[in-house]
């Protein structure tokens, strides 16, 4: 019961992880039920914002886009991965638990990865100790 | 003293469309608890915080006058975060208001002298609340000849149609319905309000004008307004600022030492000459 | 000459030329210790101006004030922020005259690798300083333990008293809006929350990421004594060796964010970098 | 003249008797600065103290602040929920006579003969304010009188070993019943200060002249070209009082401080702003200072406390800025 009050906020790309979605819901593969999805153009929207705001609320993140080499727009995602490698490093820095905001690259085809990510990220948020919400949640 | 932000609870009893764009309404509001009717005491000109809880508030001229016993009414252009907020609220929503705020339209120098109201678009919503006292039977007597000159951009903008028809027909009021240009089937008149103001409009020496507008009809009516012999202090003009608590705490609405939201709205053209031109 | 008479003789001459209408440099201050941003239009104002310790402010951030013609006496990190602005079209090269020298201040920062202009149109000075960046305080926080680093860094935010002063003096935080202030959709709550602060600095941390060259002027404007530069140092740390780069050295390079490589390192994947 | 003369030991006994009743506030030392916390009933200001980074404006009217709460409940009326009004009894001592004297200024805008603001309102009645002489002018300070008791209940002059206690207020006189302060203590101390040792005075009746005339000079383009219109002078001032109101997602009614040193503070929804460049917002803000605020109050709202000139970014003096405008001709 307590590990279903907690949230995962996935912000994920609307040409292949958001489809990889469908496909995981589709094909029944399971993933569970707390991971709540916000469908974005690209992984090269996501503003770190995006991120930084969702924990004020969220317990964690889980941000999926194309594969590299498979952006809709053709270079969304390395732009992106720039910016994701370095808010991953920050977070670590600034003393975040490892697993609290995740990356990863799921194409519309991989609703099995994306249902086995899902999961696996939500096991482990699940397992971290108590999010403070940027410690405003006591 | 009662806590200055603690809002009256408001019903929207009925939203009216007032304009083919869609991005003008008016809305009519009563008051949740009967008991708020006799608390909330205002007079044509004052203003009121509108609210939409857990969005915002922002200030408004109250188009009803006090003689319309339980409600308020309140016309609402479209134009930032608030008002589209506002726009999207349906009848039996709940909304908060406080006040009311500010000053008034000089009721006391208004006795017993000629008024010439002169409003331009949206902004007549305070001027409808003056007009609205003034003919209220018991009150017309203490005022001389009312002329009213009204100017839109076309006749889908004008305000309030219904009730203009109404006072066309009146015997104890002028009325000048003016549009910007021709349109097929107007027949009243067709000219920028200064103009109009200039033909129409034949003042006794002590009349009093009030004007509310949009800034450049304000800016070209006041030098009318003088040749036809108005001095400073028989102008007055209601002015809006960006205004948050209502109260002149804030500090943001102030021009010189004045605070437009407990000083004004209403300011006199002579009281303006003697502040900043930060407005 | 010493390299304020160098500065002052170049000013003037600019000023007597018409070449530019005004030079953005520094005065002396109102308190011990402080200089002051200072614009001078005549010979006579050039003579106000100092170049010495305290001469800390990011001048590059003035530049955006000026339509006409504006010399500037930069330092090192002073010309590379002038880099970053030609380089994302808020400065017009043509319309600038940099006057380089050396940073004065060097006690402030101890370890800053570009005292001396990048660019410049004329060195006011020609001593090559070599200094090497061992990003020692970095490791150092790197090295305590994450909840140390975390109650370390939630302390310094709850400092904060969001007056925005290090936005408002940052060359790089150009935007004519902040997202601070959109308030369609209302991003940041207008408290002093330790969420919303932190939401705020990280936030600008990562804006600035790949176009901070840490000039130290956001720290030094803090009224809180807010430890904002180890948030930047620490980006700019992971910049130099994911990306092999530093910002703020070339007019050629796009700033590290802006570009991409194939074989850009993905360490924040699940699984690590070998799992694609 | 003073009243008392008391030893530290035992004006400290009294004060940790006070906490039973009273939440004692003072200066902490949080690094090298001071910010005003809970006192821990044993320390004293150090020599170095000259103020705290913060004035104590926080105190009554904190940087934000829930007004009203609202609990939506699905198909029925929204509930608005007034927050308990602030009941705590403070004594806040070791404040700066200027910081003192700027609460009587804020005064003036939260309680007025039209509205008065509770929560400020509350906080101020619930309060003593102890204050302590400043003996060394600090680096930014121009005040008019180190010595004014404006705004203090109890004023404190440090001696050494022992503190010489003026009663100010009623308020201040009533807290005295205490057996500490006993009649066999020396009364009537005569002031041993010159009457303004500082003579830093720079707001005057010049300037409140110069100000008549000067709204339309250039002076104020040229004076704010290196301002970066942060929010330092005025958040940091304890006179300062702009505010803003928001609703939270979260159902409250929040207000925050604000700065008219803000691009965003007058601008209206039109996208029109009546101060649309950093001149007329440097102007506004000195003309609220020492001119609007003179014409509706008749004091400046400034004390001279010196925070906004010591941590200016950019070293823009407001000394130096009224000097400038006193010698416009």
């Amino acid at each position: 019961m307590k590990n279903m009050q907690k949230k995962v906020v996935a912000f994920l790309c609307n040409w292949c992880s958001y489809a990889g979605a469908d496909l995981a819901g589709v094909s029944r593969f399971q993933y569970p039920p707390h991971i709540r999805i916000i469908r974005i153009p690209c992984s090269g929207r996501v503003d770190p914002l995006f991120i930084f705001n969702a924990l004020k609320y969220a317990d964690g993140v889980l941000v999926a886009g194309c594969h590299p080499g498979d952006c809709h727009y053709t270079s969304g995602n390395l732009v992106a991965r720039r910016k994701f490698a370095l808010i991953k490093s920050l977070l670590d820095f600034i003393g975040l638990e490892e697993g609290r905001v995740q990356f990863d690259w799921i194409s519309a085809a991989e609703g099995n990865k994306f249902a086995e990510v899902a999961t696996k990220v939500a096991g482990e948020i699940d397992n971290l100790p108590q999010w403070d919400g940027w410690g405003e949640r006591k | 003293m009662p806590n200055p932000y603690l809002p009256y609870e408001m019903r929207i009893e009925k939203i009216t469309e007032e304009n083919p764009e869609n991005d003008l309404k008016t809305f009519i509001l009563s008051f949740l608890n009967e008991q708020d009717i006799e608390r909330f005491k205002y007079l044509p000109g004052q203003f009121g915080e509108v609210g939409i809880m857990g969005v915002g508030e922002a200030p408004f001229g109250i188009a009803s006058a006090p003689c319309e016993r339980g409600i308020l009414k309140f016309s609402v252009k479209r134009m930032g975060f608030f008002t589209k907020c506002l726009h999207q609220a349906e009848a039996g929503d709940i909304v908060s208001l406080r006040g009311p705020l500010g000053n008034s339209w000089p009721l006391e120098k208004l006795k017993g002298k000629d008024v010439v109201i002169i409003g331009g678009g949206f902004a007549f919503t305070t001027l409808r609340s003056l007009v609205r006292y003034i003919i209220e039977p018991e009150n017309r007597s203490d005022f001389g000849q009312i002329d009213i000159v009204y100017g839109n951009r076309e006749p889908g903008q004008i305000l309030y149609k219904e009730e203009f028809k109404e006072w066309l027909t009146r015997e104890d009021i002028n009325l000048y319905l003016s549009i910007d240009r021709e349109v097929p089937g107007w027949d009243k008149y067709v000219g920028f309000v200064p103009e109009i103001t200039e033909k129409v409009i034949n003042p006794s020496v002590t009349a009093i004008a009030l004007v509310c507008g949009p800034p450049v009809m304000i800016k070209y009516t006041l030098p009318v307004l003088q040749n036809l012999g108005f001095t400073p202090d028989r102008i007055y003009t209601s002015l809006e600022m960006k205004m948050k608590c209502g109260i002149g705490m804030c500090g943001r609405c102030n021009i010189g030492s004045k605070y437009v939201c407990k000083d004004g709205p209403v300011f006199s053209m002579a009281e303006l000459e003697q502040l900043p031109p930060e407005y | 000459m010493t390299v304020l008479e160098n500065i002052k003789a170049k000013a003037k001459e600019l000023l007597e030329a018409k070449e530019v209408e005004v030079v953005i440099g520094f005065a002396q201050g109102t308190l011990p210790g402080k200089c002051t941003p200072y614009f001078a239009r005549t010979t006579e104002e050039v003579e106000r101006f100092v170049w010495q310790d305290g001469c800390n402010l990011n001048l590059a951030n003035y530049l955006s004030k000026f339509s006409g013609k504006v010399g500037i006496i930069a330092k090192g990190c002073d010309t590379r922020s002038i880099i970053n602005l030609i380089k994302e079209n808020q400065v017009n090269r043509e319309r600038i005259y940099i006057i380089g020298a050396n940073c004065p201040s060097m006690g402030s920062c101890h370890n800053c690798r570009h005292p001396q202009g990048v660019i410049a149109d004329f060195y006011a000075e020609q001593v090559q300083l070599n200094n090497q960046d061992d990003f020692s305080d970095v490791e150092a926080f790197e090295e305590l333990l994450s909840e140390e680093r975390k109650n370390y860094f939630y302390q310094e935010m709850s400092k904060c008293i969001r007056c925005y002063a290090c936005r408002n003096v940052c060359p790089a935080c150009y935007c004519k809006e902040c997202f601070v202030e959109e308030n369609l959709p209302c991003w940041l709550g207008k408290t002093t929350d330790l969420a919303d602060n932190i939401i705020f600095h990280l936030t600008r941390t990562m804006h600035v990421a790949g176009r901070c060259i840490d000039c130290g002027a956001c720290v030094r404007a803090c009224p809180m004594e807010v430890n904002l530069s180890l948030l930047n140092r620490k980006l700019l740390k992971d910049i130099q060796e994911l990306f092999n780069t530093e910002p703020g050295l070339s007019l050629e390079a796009e700033p590290v964010l802006n570009e991409y490589k194939e074989d850009d390192p993905q360490p924040f994947l699940i699984g690590g970098e070998e799992s694609v | 003249m003073f009243d008392y003369q008391v030893s530290k030991r035992e004006f400290q006994n009294w004060l940790i008797k006070m906490q039973e009743e009273y939440e004692v506030w003072a200066p902490v030392k949080v690094g090298k600065n001071y910010t005003w916390g809970s006192w821990d009933g044993g320390s004293f200001p150090d020599e170095d103290y000259q103020n705290t980074l913060k004035p104590p404006k926080d105190l009554f009217f904190p940087q934000y602040e829930v007004l009203l709460k609202y609990k939506k409940v699905k198909g029925k009326r929204p509930l608005i929920i007034e927050p308990d009004l602030p009941q705590e009894k403070r004594i806040i001592w070791e404040v700066r006579p200027c910081d003192a004297r700027s609460l009587t200024i804020l005064d003036r805008v939260f309680i007025n003969k039209d509205y008065e603001d509770p929560y400020y309102s509350h906080r101020r009645k619930n309060t003593v304010v102890i204050s302590l002489v400043c003996q060394k002018p600090g680096l930014g300070c121009f005040c008019k009188d180190p010595l004014t008791t404006e705004g203090s209940d109890l004023m404190l002059l440090d001696c050494g070993d022992t503190y010489l206690v003026k009663l100010v207020s009623v308020k201040g006189k009533g807290l005295i019943k205490n057996p500490v302060f006993t009649a066999d203590k020396p009364i009537n101390i005569p002031m041993e200060l010159p009457a303004n040792p500082f003579n830093l005075e720079i707001a005057d009746k010049d300037l409140a002249e110069k100000l008549e005339v000067i709204y339309r000079s250039p002076l104020w383009r040229e004076l704010q070209e290196k301002c970066v219109n942060c929010g330092v002078c005025t958040f940091l001032c304890p006179t300062c009082h702009c505010f803003d109101l928001t609703d939270d997602q979260k159902g409250k009614k929040v207000r925050s401080w604000d700065s008219c040193m803000f691009a965003s503070f007058t601008k209206q929804a039109s996208g029109h702003n009546p101060r649309p460049t950093g001149a007329e917002r440097l102007r506004q803000r000195v003309m609220h200072k020492f001119r609007y605020f003179f014409e509706n109050h008749g004091i400046f709202a400034c004390v001279g406390c010196g925070r906004c000139v010591e941590k200016c970014p950019v070293n823009l003096d407001i000394r130096e800025v009224l000097q400038r405008i006193k010698e416009v001709q």
